[in-house]
């Protein structure tokens, strides 16, 4: 089976480069000139060369990461300062490179990990190649085309404000993240899981307190923002009560589901040992409801950031996420804007990445984890 | 006729009687302070019984006591015609049609996200940790900004509200549903291996209505995110229809009573919406033959 | 006093098209001690009378009195001891927990349980499987678990649902065996479904034969066996006796004879 | 007609009167001219909405403007209808607070979303550092109405004088309960309310003479609306307003921030507007060509 | 060719506590139109080889090839048709529609699937039961549906792991013979598990025996009976004799011999 074997990704990527050579310059003007240009057409016919011989996997891996990367980094310089300089070359020549990496991707995800430390590096490469090309794009288009720094800056700009404004993010995810909605999740989380108890155990108050929590979760965070900074005061409680408002009603709805999940042969069985209510829920119910608890706790681990940053779009001390973000937008500092707007997505996804863990480790006997 | 009393209204009435009571002991307290602020600086000294009505009856109170909000809310909700912009049934019909767009996009969205990441390694691996950051973006904080872009672009009206619901929607449904459709026992995955169905035959016969529990619970999770996600699109808009403008034209100007009117509007229609939603579940479930409790 | 005492007892399940009599007019008495048989053909309601024994299911005719009390009495004094048809094991417990279960619930001290966890896995041969999850077993080891669970505490009145069922003959031999030395020497009562009638006739002291549409009684067999009974007493001519009557009546009770 | 959107910085009040008038009123008819006017909000930067091509003419303040500016959105003033600012610091008599020297220790309200230059630079001048502590002030985030200070959440607060102020009144305060500090009166105002566009697009001389008729016809209706208080804020009730008679003393008010309806700015104010950003790093550059007085003077 | 070629077959599970040996050197070939019957002791491998076979399972040791294929691409040629040991019915599906699953799946005309629908559920005897959903059956119907379902297309490799257990005599007599009936008109290969000695003996060209930790093949038995086989062949001596050598096999077996 030896020969070439070109993949459409390369063969669009060849493709579109041969079109590229056609459409020179890449920007007007060109800051590298055409040494550099050449170099950028170099790198990707060798990766898509390589990529198409019978070469190891290995080998053709990186070959494809050195190619679509080196060449767009050549690509980016090439643009030079000058925004909106960009000619349909360079957007070609960005296309062709965002196809290797694509076809870096598909060969990677290919690979079946002999270790499993090489199995675990692999589910950390492949997004993280997804994320990066979402940022390359990202900058390429938002400096290649121009578009004003106040609508959108590019990725590199936020970088540099992330860098150089550690303190004040540190600051702000203090205040929002480890006051604000660390406190109102495990609250708001816990009364959403005790009212679901609660109207399971009790007729009375499934049949009273469902309409009324039901009622709660669409208390827009707008409305109720307010009225909790009247309450709790400015400082970050008012803003772990609206968390707690938030984060209660996926809580309810998930776990009274979970709650009706159990089979009947077990719950049979739990009856043949006079088992009591408490009995029950704690040895078969909750066990079986897992699965939708941790749906609740992973939606909400979204929900609730979302709910305390806005929360502070209305009376705050002069720190956290939230003001930052509001103040920043209308001093047109759009940079520091996403700055923050990139930190709180890294804390999220740890956040969730977290309990995504817990989740595997306190239902893996459900299907969904033992592979389905 | 009687069971019916026992089961549903006295309950539901019991607790809502009990938030009433403890809504005016907060109406009391929090009025109260400056209730008095007032009282020192006109030099009067009430007796404690008009001292209470006084603080039942401010006109912008810090908490409007309920007989104030169920007046508002009625003259806003019975005695307007329901086209008049001072309607809150205008408004909460306003809300809602963006919110029933943005759920149906959402939930369709939160599906086909799921099913391929489900069906595609790739997606499971490159996409899912993205979307997790996606729903990490304060949306909320960015609505201004989207609604500018969008109106921009010249999309206005419906839309761009609906787009906002839709983003808050599909994650509780997506995931949800990724859990719904990898919840198929392993005896009925193997038996659809036997039969070599295809991952499409697999997908309908098995792992959808596998799902259906889960898929519900997601919905009405979702179905309340895309109200919130209607109300607070309605807020960059210049504040002109639908509960969210009520909401905010009610805190420029502190008039408590009509905010909490409007939340009171939401939260029907929120009641409204999940309701439906469950009783769409239990019908459902009850066509695929679910074995009463 | 009987342990279990039924008469007249019916129950019809309503069903989206239509109500299915699954039992009619039962009228039986078990007395303290007695190793009762239920066999016959599949859907005739055998494991519906155990359930409503154990008050899983409510009759729709007639009474039933369990220890003399009604079945929801002696569930709630923790009367018996259910092995059903499946396993039902929890798929979040490792077997020995699974094991535990029962003895938790009725507030066994620690130290007990673990002996009484190592005993009865030992009795029914699944040493070595204790950290085990139900799905790394072969499905006859699943239902060996559950029957262990069910023995692992004292109930005065077992319920077993074919439980040897999944297992093959020498395995079905040795815990028939067992069953009758624990039966022997405890003065339990136990009621007993089986499709094997060898294994009927060998174990029990009484044999109830049921045919279906509606469920009923056609036929209860007292056993002339001896009390003590080695395996070889299955070629004597008594026991043979004993289970041509038992074919027969589950013969009649069929709807086809070809 | 030539189509002009304009984008509002808040949401429709009297504080927008004049154009609401304007439209109303067929000034901009008058003036061959078709003008779509965009309610603004809480979170709406009129500068990103004209960045983004979503509006031709915004009004906003000068602080942002300039900041904006500084970020590469080439703002240029086209007018200035506002002469004076509205923006003022008050606290209750019975508080703590009675003069500037009481500061200290306290806890003041403040806008943020570009509103709070003045406050900063006001801080500035005193030499109060704004850190929180016995020596300096701590500074909370407003919310856009007056509950800081009926909830005694803050010891003083900001309001416009043609707004929340009166908000204060209607909720008990008398005008003796109050203790007023006012920018303007203070001279370190900054410019508020006005007009600006894109400078690129006043390279066009079309646009430079529909902007002329806009800025004009604008005038007008600024000029009927002071005239005609009542019928002005019955205007801005039609487009959204709430609350009549809360319009119709805030058309009193602006009318005094208006001062003369000729839109000119006053070279003077924007210097000192331009230096107390550049003093307090708002902004990094000394700004060039912020303004152009080209349409005032063709009016 | 032989329909199934086993060569030095093994499989290890990888569990929390150590891995488990379910099958080590199996060597075995079925060929077409041989009825063959698995024993062996619970928990000896024998669903594990069924699902090697069935592609549901990757051997860790050796080779295995299904009509010369290897399992996966004969799976794809919808090559054969499994009865698993538990039911596994769809819950919110009705019986009929359950047993319409793979006609549907396998793209059978509507008509041809109602007349199957109605012919496979005759010959288990669920007439009656078509609208009902799985619940609402005993368990040994539940197991008869199961068993309609993979009668009910046409694979020529038949793979049923104990489909009689929950069964009756009488019907699982009545069972067998509709089975051998099938197989001697159909010609299918059948790999058939079962825990009862006779029923093995009875129906079968080949007895494979096995024996646990680690699942092996310990004696391959070619039957001498002939093809026709009235259901009085159980009291024939070749009969016992077969069935005495299964026996001694399977003690042979088992861990314990008490
Ligand atoms: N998924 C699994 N993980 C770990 N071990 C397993 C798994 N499946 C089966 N085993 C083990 O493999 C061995 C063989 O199991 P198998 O199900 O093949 O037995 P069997 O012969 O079918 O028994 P039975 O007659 O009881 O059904 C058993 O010891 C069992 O514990
Ligand atoms: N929950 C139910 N709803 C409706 N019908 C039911 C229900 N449970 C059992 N039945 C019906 O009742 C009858 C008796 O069922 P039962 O389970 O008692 O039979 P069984 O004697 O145990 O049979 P098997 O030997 O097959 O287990 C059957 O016809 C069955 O269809
Ligand atoms: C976006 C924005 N937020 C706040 C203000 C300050 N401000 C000026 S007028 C007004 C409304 C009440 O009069 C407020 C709050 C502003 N100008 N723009
Ligand atoms: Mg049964
Ligand atoms: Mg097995």
């Amino acid at each position: 089976m030896s020969g070439l074997r070109v993949s459409w990704q390369g063969g669009l990527a060849a493709l579109l480069a041969l079109a590229a050579l056609l459409m020179l310059p890449i920007a007007e003007p060109s800051a590298g000139g055409p040494s550099v240009t050449a170099a950028i057409l170099l790198l990707v016919a060798l990766a898509i060369a390589v990529d198409a011989a019978p070469a190891g996997t290995m080998v053709r891996a990186a070959a494809l990461l050195v190619g679509a990367h080196a060449g767009v980094y050549l690509l980016l310089g090439d643009l030079g300062s000058v925004n909106g300089a960009a000619r349909g070359a360079f957007y070609l020549l960005l296309v062709s490179c965002w196809l290797l990496a694509w076809r870096l991707v598909s060969v990677l995800s290919s690979i079946r990990a002999a270790s499993r430390t090489g199995e675990v590096a692999l589910r950390l490469v492949i997004p993280f190649l997804f994320g990066v090309w979402i940022l390359v794009l990202w900058e390429a288009i938002v400096r290649g085309a121009g578009i004003p720094f106040v609508l959108l800056p590019p990725p590199s700009a936020i970088a540099a404000r992330i860098g150089n404004s550690l303190p004040i993010l540190a600051a702000d995810v203090n205040q929002t993240i480890f006051k604000a909605v660390l406190v109102g999740y495990v609250m708001g989380c816990g009364a959403g899981f005790l009212a679901a108890i609660a109207a399971d155990r009790f007729v009375f108050m499934r049949r009273g307190l469902l309409p009324v929590g039901n009622m709660v979760s669409a208390l827009p965070i707008i409305g109720v923002a307010p009225i909790m900074v009247m309450w709790f005061g400015f400082d970050w409680q008012s803003k772990a009560a609206v968390v707690v408002i938030m984060t209660f009603f996926p809580m309810l709805v998930n776990t009274g589901a979970g709650l009706a999940a159990s089979g009947h042969m077990e719950r049979d069985l739990m009856r043949t040992y006079a088992s009591g209510y408490w009995q029950t829920l704690f040895k078969l119910r909750l066990p079986a409801a897992m699965p939708f608890i941790f749906n609740a706790l992973k939606i909400n681990s979204t929900l609730a950031l979302i709910g305390a940053i806005v929360a502070e779009f209305f009376g705050t001390p002069v720190v956290g996420m939230g003001f930052r973000i509001s103040t920043e937008v209308g001093r047109m500092n759009v940079d520091m804007v996403w700055a923050e707007i990139a930190v709180a997505a890294l804390a999220g996804s740890v956040f969730y990445g977290v309990i995504a863990l817990l989740e595997r480790a306190v239902t893996f006997w459900h299907p969904s984890i033992r592979g389905g | 006729m009687t069971d019916r009393f026992r089961d549903k209204i006295l309950p539901v009435t019991a607790i809502l009687l009990a938030i009433v009571a403890a809504w005016y002991v907060g109406a009391y307290m929090l009025n109260a302070p400056f209730q008095r602020d007032l009282d020192r600086r006109a030099g009067e000294t009430p007796t404690f019984s008009e001292f209470v009505v006084k603080t039942m009856t401010q006109p912008k109170p810090t908490l409007p006591a309920p007989h104030q909000v169920a007046v508002n809310f009625y003259e806003n909700t019975f005695l307007r015609s329901v086209t008049s912009a001072r309607s809150l049934v205008y408004h909460s019909w306003v809300t809602l049609s963006s919110t029933l767009a943005g759920f149906a996009m959402g939930t369709l969205l939160g599906i086909v996200i799921a099913v391929g990441i489900v069906h595609v390694t790739t997606l499971d691996r490159s996409l899912m940790p993205w979307i997790i950051t996606s729903q990490t973006i304060p949306i909320l904080a960015l609505a201004p900004m989207i609604i500018v872009v969008l109106a921009a672009v010249g999309i206005t009206g419906l839309l761009p509200k609906a787009l906002i619901s839709t983003y808050l929607s599909f994650f509780p449904v997506a995931v949800g549903m990724v859990k719904g459709l990898r919840s198929p026992d392993a005896i009925h995955l193997d038996l659809m291996r036997t039969y070599n169905a295809s991952k499409a035959e697999t997908f309908w016969k098995l792992r959808l209505p596998a799902s259906v529990p889960f898929l519900f619970a997601s919905m009405k999770v979702a179905v309340a995110a895309s109200l919130v996600g209607a109300i607070v699109g309605e807020l960059p808009t210049g504040a002109v229809a639908g509960i969210g403008s009520k909401l905010l034209s009610g805190s420029y100007y502190s008039q408590t009573i009509d905010m909490f009117a409007a939340l009171v509007a939401g939260s029907v229609v929120a009641v409204l919406l999940v309701t439906a939603v469950g009783l769409t579940g239990r019908i459902v479930e009850r066509a695929m033959g679910a074995r009463p409790a | 006093m009987s342990v279990v005492q039924a008469q007249g007892l019916g129950l019809t399940f309503n069903t989206n098209d239509g109500p299915v009599h699954a039992l009619s007019n039962v009228n039986l008495t078990i007395e303290k001690g007695e190793f009762v048989s239920f066999i016959g053909p599949s859907g005739c309601g055998k494991t519906t009378f155990l359930r409503v024994i154990a008050d899983l299911e409510q009759p729709t005719d007639g009474t039933i009195t369990v220890n003399g009390l009604s079945p929801r009495e002696a569930r709630e004094a923790r009367g018996y001891g259910y092995v059903f048809q499946a396993a039902g094991l929890f798929p979040w417990r490792t077997i020995e927990r699974n094991v535990a279960l029962p003895l938790e619930i009725m507030g066994y001290p620690k130290v007990e349980i673990a002996q009484r966890i190592a005993r009865t896995l030992d009795l029914v041969n699944l040493k070595g499987f204790e950290k085990k999850f139900p799905w790394q077993l072969s499905g006859g080891m699943q239902q060996r678990a559950s029957i262990a669970r069910a023995l692992a505490f004292d109930a005065d009145l077992l319920l077993m649902d074919e439980p040897f069922g999944a297992l093959d003959e020498i395995v079905r031999d040795h815990l028939n065996e067992q069953l009758l030395q624990l039966w022997d020497r405890t003065n339990k009562t136990i009621c007993f479904v089986t499709h094997s009638i060898p294994e009927a006739v060998y174990l029990s002291t009484k044999i109830v034969v049921m045919s279906p549409r509606p469920g009923r009684v056609t036929d209860v067999i007292e056993s002339t066996l001896p009390k003590e009974r080695p395996l070889d007493i299955r070629e004597s001519p008594e026991f043979l006796a004993i289970a041509a009557r038992v074919r027969d009546g589950l013969r009649a009770g069929h709807s086809y004879d070809d | 007609a030539d189509a002009v959107t304009l984008q509002l910085k808040w949401v429709a009040q009297s504080q927008f009167a004049g154009y609401f008038v304007a439209k109303d009123k067929g000034f901009y008819e008058e003036e061959d001219l078709d003008v779509t006017i965009k309610p603004g909000g809480p979170d709406i930067a009129p500068e990103q909405v004209i960045a983004g091509g979503g509006a031709d003419v915004v009004v906003t303040w000068m602080a942002a403007a300039l900041a904006a500016r500084d970020k590469g959105v080439p703002l240029v003033n086209i007018a200035q209808p506002y002469k004076k600012a509205g923006m003022q610091l008050v606290c209750p008599t019975d508080g703590p607070v009675k003069t500037t020297d009481d500061f200290k220790g306290h806890t003041l309200g403040v806008w943020f979303f570009g509103n709070e230059y003045p406050f900063y630079a006001w801080m500035n001048s005193l030499g109060i550092p704004t850190e929180g502590g016995a020596d300096g002030v701590t500074v909370l985030k407003q919310s856009f109405d007056v509950q800081p200070l009926i909830q005694k959440q803050a010891d003083c607060i900001s309001v416009m004088t043609y707004n929340e102020y009166w908000q204060l009144i209607d909720a008990g305060y008398k005008p003796e309960d109050l203790i007023v500090f006012n920018y303007t009166e203070m001279g370190v105002d900054l410019l508020e309310d006005g007009l600006y566009v894109m400078g690129d697009k006043l390279e066009d001389e079309a646009f430079k003479d529909k902007m002329v008729r806009f800025v004009r016809a604008s005038m007008k209706g600024w000029e009927y609306a002071i005239a005609n208080p009542e019928e002005a804020a019955g205007i801005v009730m039609d487009n959204g307003g709430q609350d009549e008679a809360h319009q119709v003393r805030m058309m009193g008010e602006v009318a005094k921030l208006i001062d003369q309806p000729d839109a000119k700015l006053i070279p003077e104010a924007y210097e000192r507007t331009a230096k107390a950003l550049l003093d307090q790093k708002i902004i990094e550059k000394e700004p060039e060509g912020a303004y152009t007085t080209d349409i005032t003077d063709a009016l």
